[in-house]
């Protein structure tokens, strides 16, 4: 019923000579929750970096609603509705809580050199537009009294919502969160699993996760996928992919 | 009555700053470290004596002519050079800036290795004033802005900034391309003030001393600029009164005011141990 | 919290601005000390390159003009005049002999200036010293035209022009050399020297190679292999000793067999030793020569070595003469500024240790050109 | 003529690499440009020029006592202007480098003066004539020389504990130190190795160029910089290579292009290596991670 807003088919990707990703067939349908699972150094975050420009695939082909993305650069990507956070959080430190949420918004806005000089009636009303959303993606992810605080002040938990406020801030249709519990006390993810359902119940995103608390995954995903060696060994519903075999395999290795 | 002197320690001091404001947008805000904004002055220095000298156009058009020369040349050198990151861009700057001394050192219009002169006085006190003024507000409005917001996302993380949709190669090029044009206006105040141009005061330690000016005064703050210009040109002077010892006390300053504010009198203190610049140096780079 | 330490710090190095901004001005003497009860003091300035690349040249004019002054004021030749000077160093750069020629006039109210030393301080000080009305003579600015326009610069050196002519034509005449090649510093200096050496010797013979090098430079391997291709029986060279020198022994490894020919620039003792047998034979035209029997260089050489235990070099015996010429212009016209001005440009068959000197109406030097040669590691006169 | 300039372009650049086999030993640990490695090498020409002539040493202990001293003038260096900045930015280091170099450099034209000295020369001026080309005793003993240096370094760092100690300290120094290596030690002893090769270059372009001034250190120091760029920053064949590569790009700019423009070429080779392989010719190129 829901139409595939991401396919990519038949991805190869290598660096140098090493295979990270081979032959991936990948769809994910709008309005759906998707984890990605896999065991270190399976191809999880190459996929991420491969679906937002970052790399380039080695083969195959890449479409966002139809538009073919594959090598096209992240700034051409994002604008397009696909945005990211990172697993290693990477926040703009020295700007402010808003500063950050504002950049999100830069590829929702027109403002040139010479809006931006001569302050243009029309600049600034996208400039107050941009301020008023940025402050609801604040209030949303609960950092609206934090918003003149520097980045790097927030703690841990909170840089986390402050990066999915910043991606949510380009105004995506689909939202691809790396790792997002990882370091997370259960207070924390509890908190975090509450925030990813209402990001897709109030916001109406698409969401495809890498995750390794499999309660996370478990509990929010609709569907799963599972990579091992650069190749995708499982698909189906939670239920499915956990009695699966190869994946059981994957994860406890060949010598259980 | 002000003495011409210290009125020329003031006119010293504010093109100073326009040269330390408009590095620090391209180190400080963008954090792309550049050794070649000399170059930058000596093409608006240039540009805009020699419009004077062959058009004889007033005083702003000729210094408009000579900033805008100095962005084109900016943008023309931003291009390729943004590629790189941290010490490889420092490098090829500086290469860059050499190579523009060494062709004013050639050119027959710019009178070479004899200089240019006859260049009439027009820079005063005012001019300067006004053009600092006018260098501080436009660049705090970039900086107050989405195009600013780029730049400092640029600087903290380029990656990122690349996924929040910013084309970080267009906001580098844009951003050379503005502070070289007020490094050209500097450039041009300075040709109209000194009536004589030689490429050999544009070398590389000019472009040091400008980002001397910028660290010490504390990366992107604008106050900062203005104060590490202030510093760094009364310093010297004020040195002269233990002639020998000058520039030995100089380079000692240098190093002790790293040493007790290595982020500028006005620079923001470390947060949690990383350098306010690690990150925008964190190439891949093959060790030993 | 965080914004009041700021706002602090902001306030602190505001203030520490304005102290700076003081301090120059409270170090200034709030009108020029020239109204001395008994004595008159009279203040000269000396702006040249203390440190830097161009240090040597810089150093030797002042200690030189040192010398002149200690004698006028121990002689007592001016009466109860004392006379005081004040140097400013300018790294070299022409934009900071621009601070040191204001600062020397407006802090220190000097009343006439020994400077610039290099052509581009000259050239960057010219408008100010016009400006402020404080006669100026260099004692080395050789670039051609410096003073023209200019009533208040003078220059007490040979200009480009003079000695690459004068030299061309000896070359000619009386060595007999036909095919030339140049080799010239990319600077003020060397590109005056080129072009009236290269107009000259086309003029009289041919010129079969120019190439030029960078002040400082140590290689000049390519240029000579260049220039060896071409096989001039005649090689000269306009720049400085320590380069020139190089450029001797590196043309002697190479092979080549030529006449060196080279301006004032050659004369110092560091082109004999760095150039050792490589530069015997060279012919260069100079203002001075040390050796010169004449009792008042041989006052000076004595004079200089005693305190500085090195020979002159020309760059001293310049400076010496031009700390001469504004004594003397003192001693007949008066103190002021505008009266030394006028005793300096009457200048007229002054007998200084480096020729006997007058000044034209455009404040340029009329003096012999001496021609040197190298022999026995020695320089020694030939015309 | 061409034989003859590639040899020209060949000694000249191996002066240059004389000075950026230190340049890269600094760099490749603490990722400084170490502005006063200039300075270093032109006080260790001084130091072998003071020991030759005042002190009648004989050469090779002049040179050797000269990296000495060098190596304690790199320690002291690194001691007072870089350590205390280990935490801070790199730009501050790079002031802070800046400030020792003119500091340096004017200590000793206040003790030096400013006119130049002469190196007397150890060899003899034999000169070896063939039909394409002429190449002197010296020139000989300076391409040896960095190429003997450039080997006893590689060895140094492969093959020592202590050089790969370096090299680990070079890829990762908390990782380094977790592995019980003294991460000030290894810096020192970076440092130390570094300078004395700056020294020795001092020495050796001292006896080759004949002079000795205080300010010699400013261009060549840049130059070294530029050749271990083009060679790749912290590969030490790599500024052997990229000294080379820049001497006879400057000697055949000048040959073939215009004297004038010597010094462009050599830059505008800086950028267009810098351009095609940033991490230069012999350097190795690693992917971005994200």
């Amino acid at each position: 019923m829901h139409k595939i807003i991401l396919k990519a088919a038949n991805i190869c990707h290598s660096f140098g000579g090493l295979m990270a990703l081979k032959d991936v067939d990948f769809a994910i349908k709008s309005g759906e929750i998707v984890g990605l699972i896999g065991p270190n150094g399976a191809g999880k975050t190459t996929l991420f970096n491969l679906f937002t420009g970052h790399y380039a695939p080695t083969r195959g082909e890449i479409l966002f609603n139809n538009l073919r993305i594959s090598g096209l650069k992240p700034y051409q990507i994002t604008p397009l509705g696909i945005a990211r956070t990172f697993q290693n959080i990477r926040l703009f430190g020295q700007m402010s809580v808003l500063d950050n949420v504002l950049t999100g918004q830069h590829c929702r806005t027109r403002t040139g050199l010479f809006g931006a000089i001569i302050r243009t009636r029309s600049s600034k009303k996208e400039e107050s537009r941009a301020h008023k959303t940025a402050q609801e993606m604040l209030h949303f992810v609960n950092l609206g009294d934090k918003k003149n605080e520097y980045a790097s002040n927030l703690s841990y938990g909170e840089r986390r919502r402050l990066e999915i406020a910043r991606a949510l801030a380009t105004d995506p249709t689909l939202l691809l969160l790396d790792e997002p519990a990882a370091g997370m006390n259960p207070q924390e993810t509890a908190d975090l699993i509450e925030l990813i359902r209402q990001i897709r119940v109030k916001m109406d995103k698409t969401i495809l996760l890498i995750e390794h608390d499999m309660k996370v995954v478990m509990g929010i995903s609709e569907r799963v996928a599972v990579l091992n060696y650069g190749r995708k060994i499982a698909e189906g519903t939670p239920g499915e992919v956990q009695k699966n075999e190869a994946v059981i395999k994957a994860y406890l290795g060949e010598s259980a | 009555m002000i003495g011409p002197y210290y009125l020329q320690l003031l006119i010293l001091i504010g093109i100073n700053t326009i040269m330390a404001t408009s590095l620090n947008l391209i180190l400080g805000y963008t954090g792309q470290l550049s050794i070649g904004h000399a170059a930058f002055m000596s093409l608006g220095a240039y540009g805009s004596a020699l419009v004077t000298l062959h058009f004889g156009f007033p005083f702003l058009v000729s210094l408009l002519c000579g900033a805008l020369f100095a962005a084109f040349f900016g943008i023309i050198i931003g291009l390729p050079t943004l590629r790189l990151k941290g010490d490889y861009l420092a490098i090829a700057t500086l290469g860059l800036g050499e190579i523009v001394r060494i062709v004013f050192l050639n050119l027959e219009l710019t009178g070479g290795a004899v200089g240019l002169r006859g260049i009439p006085k027009k820079t005063t006190l005012l001019w300067v004033v006004l053009a600092v003024l006018f260098t501080v507000f436009i660049l705090s409005r970039i900086i107050r802005s989405r195009i600013g917001r780029a730049f400092i996302a640029i600087r903290e993380d380029e990656t990122a900034a690349d996924s929040m949709g910013i084309n970080s190669t267009y906001y580098k090029t844009l951003c050379f391309g503005v502070g070289a044009f007020f490094a050209g206006l500097g450039g041009g105040l300075f040709a109209h003030y000194m009536r004589y141009l030689n490429p050999n005061s544009f070398g590389f330690m000019r472009s040091i001393e400008h980002l001397c000016m910028v660290v010490l005064g504390g990366l992107g703050n604008m106050w900062g600029a203005f104060i590490g210009a202030t510093i760094l040109t009364v310093t010297p002077e004020l040195l002269r009164t233990v002639a020998d010892l000058r520039l030995l006390i100089y380079g000692a300053v240098l190093v002790l005011m790293m040493r007790v504010r290595p982020q500028g009198l006005l620079g923001q203190p470390l947060r949690n141990g990383i350098p306010l610049l690690g990150r925008f140096f964190q190439q891949a780079r093959p060790k030993l | 919290m965080k914004s009041r330490k700021r706002t602090m710090f902001v306030a602190a190095a505001a203030v520490l601005c304005l102290v700076l901004l003081a301090a120059i001005a409270g170090c200034a003497p709030k009108e020029p000390a020239n109204g001395g009860d008994e004595t008159t003091e009279i203040k000269i300035g000396m702006v040249g390159p203390l440190s830097g690349d161009a240090a040597a040249y810089g150093i030797n004019i002042l200690r030189a003009a040192e010398i002149a002054i200690e004698e006028a004021n121990a002689s007592g030749e001016l009466g109860d005049i004392t006379l005081k000077i004040i140097s400013e160093d300018t790294e070299g750069d022409w934009a900071k002999a621009a601070n040191a020629f204001t600062k020397l006039i407006d802090v220190d109210g000097v009343s006439v200036i020994i400077g610039g030393v290099l052509s581009s301080e000259s050239e960057a000080g010219s408008d100010i010293v016009k400006d402020a009305a404080i006669p100026t003579i260099s004692p080395s600015s050789t670039s051609v035209d410096l003073t023209k326009g200019n009533p208040y610069l003078f220059r007490n050196c040979l200009s480009d022009e003079v000695q690459a002519v004068q030299l061309a034509e000896f070359a000619v005449e009386e060595l007999g050399m036909g095919k030339f090649a140049i080799l010239f510093t990319k600077n003020d200096y060397g590109e005056s020297l080129r072009d009236a050496f290269k107009n000259k010797a086309e003029e009289l013979a041919e010129v079969v190679a120019v190439e030029s090098f960078m002040d400082k430079d140590n290689d000049f391997k390519a240029q000579i292999t260049k220039i060896k291709e071409k096989n001039p029986d005649c090689l000269y060279i306009a720049g400085y000793y320590t380069e020139a020198a190089k450029i001797a022994q590196q043309a002697q490894q190479a092979g080549m067999d030529i006449q060196l020919l080279g301006a004032d620039g050659l004369c110092n003792v560091v082109f004999l030793e760095v150039g050792e047998d490589a530069v015997e034979g060279t012919y260069a035209t100079s203002g001075f020569y040390p050796d010169d029997p004449m009792t008042a260089v041989q006052d000076f050489v004595k004079a200089y070595k005693d305190k500085h235990g090195e020979e002159p070099d020309m760059f001293a015996a310049q400076g010496y003469d031009a700390a001469r010429i504004v004594i003397e212009a003192i001693k007949s016209k008066g103190t002021t500024s505008e009266q030394i001005r006028e005793g300096i440009a009457a200048t007229a068959d002054f007998p200084g240790i480096t020729g006997k000197t007058s000044l034209d109406e455009e404040g340029d030097t009329i003096k012999d050109v001496l021609i040197l040669k190298v022999e026995n590691g020695k320089f020694v006169r030939v015309r | 003529m061409f034989i003859q300039q590639l040899i020209n372009g060949l000694i000249l650049g191996s002066t240059y690499a004389l000075i950026a086999l230190g340049y890269t030993m600094v760099y490749g640990i603490i990722e400084l440009i170490n502005f006063a490695h200039g300075e270093i090498y032109m006080f260790g020409a001084f130091v072998g020029l003071i020991l030759v002539t005042v002190f009648k040493v004989p050469f090779i202990l002049a040179f050797l006592l000269a990296m000495a001293a060098g190596a304690l003038l790199g320690i002291t260096v690194e001691y007072l202007a870089y350590r205390p900045l280990r935490q801070s930015s790199r730009l501050a280091a790079l002031i802070s480098a800046i400030g020792a170099s003119i500091f340096l450099s004017n200590l000793a034209l206040l003790i030096m003066g400013a006119q130049p000295y002469t190196f007397p020369s150890p060899f003899d001026a034999t000169v070896y004539r063939t039909s394409l080309f002429v190449i002197s005793k010296v020139e000989i003993i300076v391409l040896a020389s960095s190429i003997l240096l450039m080997i006893a370094l590689t060895l140094f760092v492969q093959r020592t504990k202590v050089g790969k100690a370096m090299r680990a300290t070079a890829q990762d120094k908390d990782t380094a130190s977790l592995m019980g290596i003294n991460i000030n030690r290894i810096i020192t002893i970076t440092f130390a190795i570094g300078s004395a090769l700056g020294a020795a270059a001092g020495v050796m372009v001292g006896v080759y160029f004949r002079t000795v001034t205080p300010t010699m250190g400013l261009m060549p120091g840049l130059k070294g910089f530029v050749a271990a760029v083009i060679g790749g920053i912290g590969n030490i064949p790599g500024a052997m290579f990229g000294g080379i590569a820049l001497g006879i790009a400057e000697v055949m700019g000048a040959a073939y292009i215009s004297s004038q423009y010597r010094d462009a070429v050599a830059f505008a080779l800086l950028i267009i290596v810098l351009l095609l392989k940033p991490s230069g010719l012999l350097g190795r190129t690693a992917q971005e991670k994200v």
